[in-house]
């Protein structure tokens, strides 16, 4: 069967929250590239990419993440990473995402740290 | 005991539905190979995105070609070889720009060959002209 | 829609170790095409007995022969093709005997061409001789 | 990765129950073959086997107790089954099987069948 990959979006204080869920692949990479688009186009720059769910990531899904990080914070937001699991932490670290982005043990961190901001 | 190999092979149409697929096959013979959950993750995790690439790169998104995937295990190492029919390409003319360059440039691509090459212990891209390409990668088993 | 027929294809090592690995590449097919979960379950069951029997009988259980199969999907049907190039056998002169019997004769096989034929909508056996053996079975999709 | 099957033998009441976890095909029949065998040959005749985690049988695995059947009744016993999730039951039921052989919601009631044999 193909890859399994959901994205849900919630409010959470100041910040859009964007729960993924599954195998983020060059499969369903699109379908989360869509949903940052659809939540920046609506004025959301302070997300959290809650990936407690989140099983697979491949260099399409970490593109993703690459290819909108400049935008949020032009527009003075930023795009957070929450509640990886080991496995998918590491692919983030091969590839030296940790001094890129803001990676968070919890959804909770990652919008403490915009309150903070 | 005498090194004994065994072969699997996966055709499948260059579509990325099929990456799962793919990644399945792979997993079931990095487990036969004795890796580990972490290890096999990473095993599959490098098979997907030469396999991406050639469905993206090599067969321009079209998705009526094949691509086949080979698996050899043996003792000591256990490979993958990806074969597709389509446009070859030129490993040593990849400029390497630093992931901070291509986040500045809005990027969303360029980084799946680094993952291979930081996986697996060899990687070898072969071109026979008018005929296939193969990306050969190698892992090293029981290394120390 | 024009019916577009995909193709996947796996070669393994005639091993029964390869059975979980077979079974997986068929619900993956099984999944695409539409089945649920019982149906997919019931579809890799059939394509297991099927190559069992290659394994075990056509292979005489020499773990270094080559299992193949291949599944066609298309918009009415899917269909598995186990290719071995071992012995062949003539389905028209197996017996048929009844689960009693077999219980009383402490038999422990004679039951997986009937689940395959239980399971499929069809079954054809065709000998290539000198070359190879097909099981072909077909089960239709969208069924009134 | 080859199918992953195991069993577990223990003793319950006048019954020794063989609990079978996993896949019992083509590879994995053997072992629980030999399973029954040693239970047999150590004098228990009132076998249950559990099949509550299991999630997988083909004809090889039905085989088994297909083979045993007759010898455990001979000798004053028999084998009952318990606890098939559907799936499972209709392999045996697309055979026949529940007119051969005792097959019982849960272990509790393959044991209470034999006690009040
Ligand atoms: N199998 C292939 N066939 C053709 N070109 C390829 C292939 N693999 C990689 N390339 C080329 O190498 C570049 C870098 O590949 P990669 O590091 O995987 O990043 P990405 O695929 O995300 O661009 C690709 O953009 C493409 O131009
Ligand atoms: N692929 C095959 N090659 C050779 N002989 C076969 C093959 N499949 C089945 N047979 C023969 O048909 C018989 C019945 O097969 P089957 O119903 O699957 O039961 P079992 O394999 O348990 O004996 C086998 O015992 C074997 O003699």
């Amino acid at each position: 069967m193909p890859s399994k990959f959901q994205v849900t979006q919630r409010p959470h204080g100041a910040a859009c929250i964007l729960a993924i869920e599954g195998f983020l692949d060059a499969h369903t990479a699109p379908e989360f590239e869509k949903a940052i688009e659809q939540a920046v186009q609506a004025g959301n720059v302070r997300l959290v990419v809650d990936c407690a769910r989140l099983t697979y990531i491949s260099s399409a899904g970490l593109g993703v993440f690459m290819s909108f990080l400049e935008d949020v914070r032009e527009r003075g937001g930023d795009l957070k990473v929450a509640a990886l699991d080991a496995n998918v932490y590491q692919v983030f670290e091969v590839l030296g995402f940790p001094a890129l982005l803001d990676i968070e043990p919890t959804v909770e961190d990652a919008v403490t740290r915009f309150e903070g901001a | 005991m005498a090194s004994f190999e065994k072969t699997f092979t996966l055709h499948v149409p260059s579509s990325t539905e099929n990456l799962a697929m793919i990644r399945d096959f792979v997993s079931s013979i990095g487990a036969r190979a004795g890796l580990d959950d972490a290890q096999v993750l990473r095993l599959a995790l490098a098979v997907d995105e030469a396999c991406a690439n050639v469905i993206e790169h090599a067969y321009g998104s079209e998705q009526f070609h094949e691509v086949t995937i080979h698996g050899e295990l043996d003792n000591d190492e256990l490979s993958f070889v990806i074969v597709d029919t389509g446009r070859h390409f030129d490993p040593a003319h990849l400029q390497s720009e630093s992931v901070e360059e291509l986040v500045k440039q809005r990027k969303s691509g360029g980084l799946g060959l680094r993952l291979i090459r930081t996986i697996m212990d060899d990687v070898q891209y072969r071109i026979i002209p008018g005929e296939k390409n193969e990306l050969r990668m190698t892992k090293k088993l029981h290394k120390d």
